[in-house]
């Protein structure tokens, strides 16, 4: 599903946020990422959806090339990744419920199928009755359930999500891994970038460590394990 | 097809209400550029129409011999009365022409006073058509000589060649000053709608991060474009039209504009017409600018 | 208070600099307003001279009689050469008189041809100054006739009623314009300020939350509109200052302008010195306004 | 220091944010706020800093009636105050040095003394090689400890931190938590709202516990307990 071939990224020079980073993820695995605060977990994120393009190295997402696609080719692909951002990412002017719909308006689905697909994922997060609200009238940890939701309502193949549980107390964030690991089961592969080492080691899920841009621990593969 | 249309025509109008107050900021400014194209347009329509109305009284005169015969004079007026360049012309005969000249040059009193014949000639006022050229002056002339009995055709070309030289000038002025106007207007719109857009492009990096192709990013934008420049420029209009009631009010309830028989005259529909189109297409051009510079590429805060 | 201005002008000129992209945007539009509002005034400016020109033309004739002394003839020489009013004049004799109606009016050459006695008195022809209005010509022909040896002073007063009317009508255009132009410079560039200021509404807040008092919020705001005002303004005059190039070229390319010796005149230094003022002053009361209107109030996003 | 009676605050008719919400910090006290996602964490905060105005009650700050204090003494109580949003509001327009430094500068303290002052602070949190980025350079972890560097640069007299540790792995926590307890030994009053249990069952700190804007728990002031 996800390729990393010596892949390097930096925004200054000789300062580099990745550095050397390979691995491969196969469909249908659930991975954490983590490491310390600035160790580049965010970067590589940002590579796979090709928000940012890698200085050096290749990298491949569901079979593309992610750095030599072609600009017209970049929204379906983005499409059929799910992502979190650490930031939210929520548009202010548009109230819950268009957000969460918003690329599904793009694509032509009907005010009806739109209101329904909006419900039961507001649901699944927990935020059935925040639908009609605009982001800043939410608190934080609202406005990451409704990233969650944006992430998960056009069933993406992929999932990448960038520490989405920073903003909820123990028992919403259980909720949420609880989530992942339903649509993970439903064959979408799941990629959770995490400081919470609890959840890390209570999920016994494969485990990518990153610090200061190297790749530093890699627990393997479940899958592949699985397979020999 | 229709349903990117849809899917452009609701998200533009949600926008244009949900941030009423920004477009506000920008459909006055649009608005005020529109006005002084119009305004321009009025003025300029207006005093066109006083040149012409001085024009028009530009007289070419015809001074007959004193012995000319009745038919000579009436196929010299029948030419007149079919001529295409003719508005109006009358007779003057030598005893009018006489008081006339007294009349008009009472500085020369004296002069005709000790005359015991009227040396006056009898002749055809002619008043030609609005906005006729220096051209047709000589070509009038040139065939007037043919007839029989005329004396001398006369027009002032002094007061042509003022008249012209007035006209050349309100000529260029308006260009110089319409170039600047239009282009101007076209800017501002444009710029403007920059400025509106660059508050969103926040939005906007979203929308393509969540994955909505171009299309589907851009399409709203430039229905909301075309709409201010299209609301922008009827907001003109409407105050150019309160300017042009303000400018009658005014003239009528002042004597000495009265007596000029100076009426302003608005835009007609034709060019209101224009106008709005103008402004749809300003905000046209202005919304696909302003993605071209600013939606495509990440611009960074600093 | 020294460190307040500081403070203003530092923070004032980062954010121009670090944001000038959209800097650049607002410094355009208001650079289009005052350019506006700069070829106006140049316009106006030049169609004044023009009509100033005309109306210098008209003549005050002041006809003798034919048996006047050579000392009334002097005492009128020396009223009209300390007369306030008197540009030049100069002396036409009988016969000069007589010969300038043969050319004059062409049209009339019958009526001298047969004539044995010279009937055209001997006259001043007086120019008076520029800018001269009906009044002063009432005045000056009621002191001259207390005067020996005056058939008659005639001027032309249909001319001058023309002139007036054209001068009237080029004056209301102008004012019912300039008000126009001067008012959306104003409201453009406040706009302008409004929708650049609203992109930073938010570090305004954030601002305000860290504990920044009111002025320290609103101080480089202010500078930075002054600044744009300004600027924007000098931008606008340079573009009039290039028009008035072109215009000059065009005209001297042109014979048939050069014969009506009309050299366009750039815009006086103290109109300049006004347009940058006034500039730097929409600027201020637009930051003034915007910051009032917003930047006091949290203002939703929707 | 803070002393809250029965206040109320609600953003919708009859859907209170917080409802009859009691209680007295005094001063030298560290208070760990809790509570699930949507509990009235942030609103509390909002309240005290006078971002927002209570519909019932009285709040009284550092000796002063927030709700009823003129408009322009407000600056004056926030300056004495130093908040971590949770959203970290830093101004995307200024550098880390700049964001660290704005109100010291509005104060007329000169660059000298700002660019120690601001060493200091970053150094405290680990981002003095970063003291000329802007924050959108800076990863989710690094924004939120500028965040933090900007509450402490001017010695506040109260330090409110909502979420202070959300963004930032477990060592980084306990260093920001460590800085947080060396400021309030030197006499800060400190309030921290957070979802972490492990660091509030660690520091053995009162703790006030809210559920859907009641208060439900208050572990009681330890301060209060040592004078009796
Ligand atoms: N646009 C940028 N310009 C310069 N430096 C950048 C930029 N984006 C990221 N960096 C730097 O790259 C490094 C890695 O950033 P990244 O956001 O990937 O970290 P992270 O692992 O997500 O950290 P966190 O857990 O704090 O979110 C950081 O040191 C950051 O300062
Ligand atoms: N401006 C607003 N308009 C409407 N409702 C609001 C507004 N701000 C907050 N709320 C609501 O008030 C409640 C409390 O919000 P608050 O931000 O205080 O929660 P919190 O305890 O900080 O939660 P979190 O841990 O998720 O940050 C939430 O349900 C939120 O949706
Ligand atoms: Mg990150
Ligand atoms: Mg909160």
């Amino acid at each position: 599903m996800i390729r990393f071939y010596h892949v390097y990224q930096s925004y200054q020079k000789d300062v580099f946020a990745l550095s050397d980073i390979s691995f491969t993820i196969n469909p249908g695995e659930f991975i954490f990422l983590t490491g310390p605060s600035g160790a580049g977990k965010t970067t590589l994120l940002k590579l796979i959806i090709r928000e940012e393009v890698p200085k050096k190295g290749q990298i491949l997402v569901n079979g593309q090339n992610v750095s030599s696609i072609p600009v017209s080719k970049i929204p379906r692909l983005r499409r059929s990744i799910g992502v979190v951002f650490q930031d939210f990412k929520l548009i202010r002017s548009k109230t819950v419920f268009e957000n969460v719909t918003f690329v599904l308006k793009t694509l032509g689905i009907d005010l009806k199928e739109r209101r329904r697909r909006a419900h039961n994922v507001l649901k699944m997060v927990g935020l059935q009755h925040k639908t009609h609200f605009y982001p800043l009238e939410l608190s934080g940890g609202e406005q990451q359930r409704v990233a969650v939701a944006r992430a998960i309502v056009n069933d993406p193949v992929l999932l990448l999500a960038d520490e989405p549980t920073g903003n909820l107390d123990p028992d919403r964030a259980a909720d949420i891994m609880a989530l992942f690991e339903k649509i993970n089961r439903k064959g979408t592969t799941v990629l959770v970038a995490t400081h919470d080492r609890d959840m890390i080691q209570r999920m016994r899920k494969r485990v990518i460590s990153l610090t200061a841009g190297r790749l530093d621990h890699d627990s393997g593969s479940q899958v592949q394990v699985e397979e020999s | 097809m229709l349903q990117f249309l849809y899917f452009s025509l609701s998200e533009a109008v949600t926008s244009l209400w949900r941030t009423r107050i920004l477009n506000l900021l920008s459909l006055g400014t649009i608005m005020f550029a529109m006005f002084i194209l119009g305004s321009f347009m009025f003025v300029g329509l207006n005093l066109q129409n006083l040149a012409l109305d001085w024009q028009k009284q530009i007289q070419f005169n015809i001074f007959l011999n004193d012995d000319i015969s009745e038919e000579a004079r009436a196929e010299i007026q029948a030419y007149l009365g079919k001529s295409f360049f003719v508005d109006s012309f009358t007779f003057l005969s030598k005893d009018q022409a006489r008081a006339r000249f007294d009349e008009k040059f009472a500085a020369y009193e004296k002069v005709t006073e000790n005359l015991e014949d009227n040396p006056f000639p009898a002749s055809f006022e002619v008043f030609l058509l609005r906005g006729t050229k220096q051209q047709t002056y000589t070509t009038l002339k040139d065939e007037l000589k043919s007839f029989a009995g005329i004396e001398e055709v006369y027009y002032d070309e002094e007061v042509f060649r003022r008249l012209g030289m007035f006209a050349g000038f309100i000529q260029m002025a308006g260009w110089f000053f319409g170039v600047i106007v239009i282009f101007s207007s076209i800017f501002t719109i444009s710029n403007v709608l920059k400025l509106t857009f660059f508050t969103r492009r926040e939005e906007v990096d979203i929308m393509k991060l969540v994955g909505a192709s171009r299309a589907y990013i851009r399409g709203p934008f430039i229905v909301e474009g075309v709409l201010q420049g299209f609301l922008g420029a009827g907001a003109g209009v409407f105050l150019v039209y309160s300017g042009y009631l303000m400018v009658g009010r005014f003239l009528t309830g002042n004597t000495s504009f009265i007596l000029g028989n100076l009426e302003p005259e608005f835009l007609p529909m034709q060019w209101v017409v224009l106008i709005l189109l103008a402004g749809g297409f300003s905000g046209l051009l202005g919304s696909l600018f302003s993605l071209h510079q600013f939606l495509e590429e990440h611009i960074s805060y600093h």
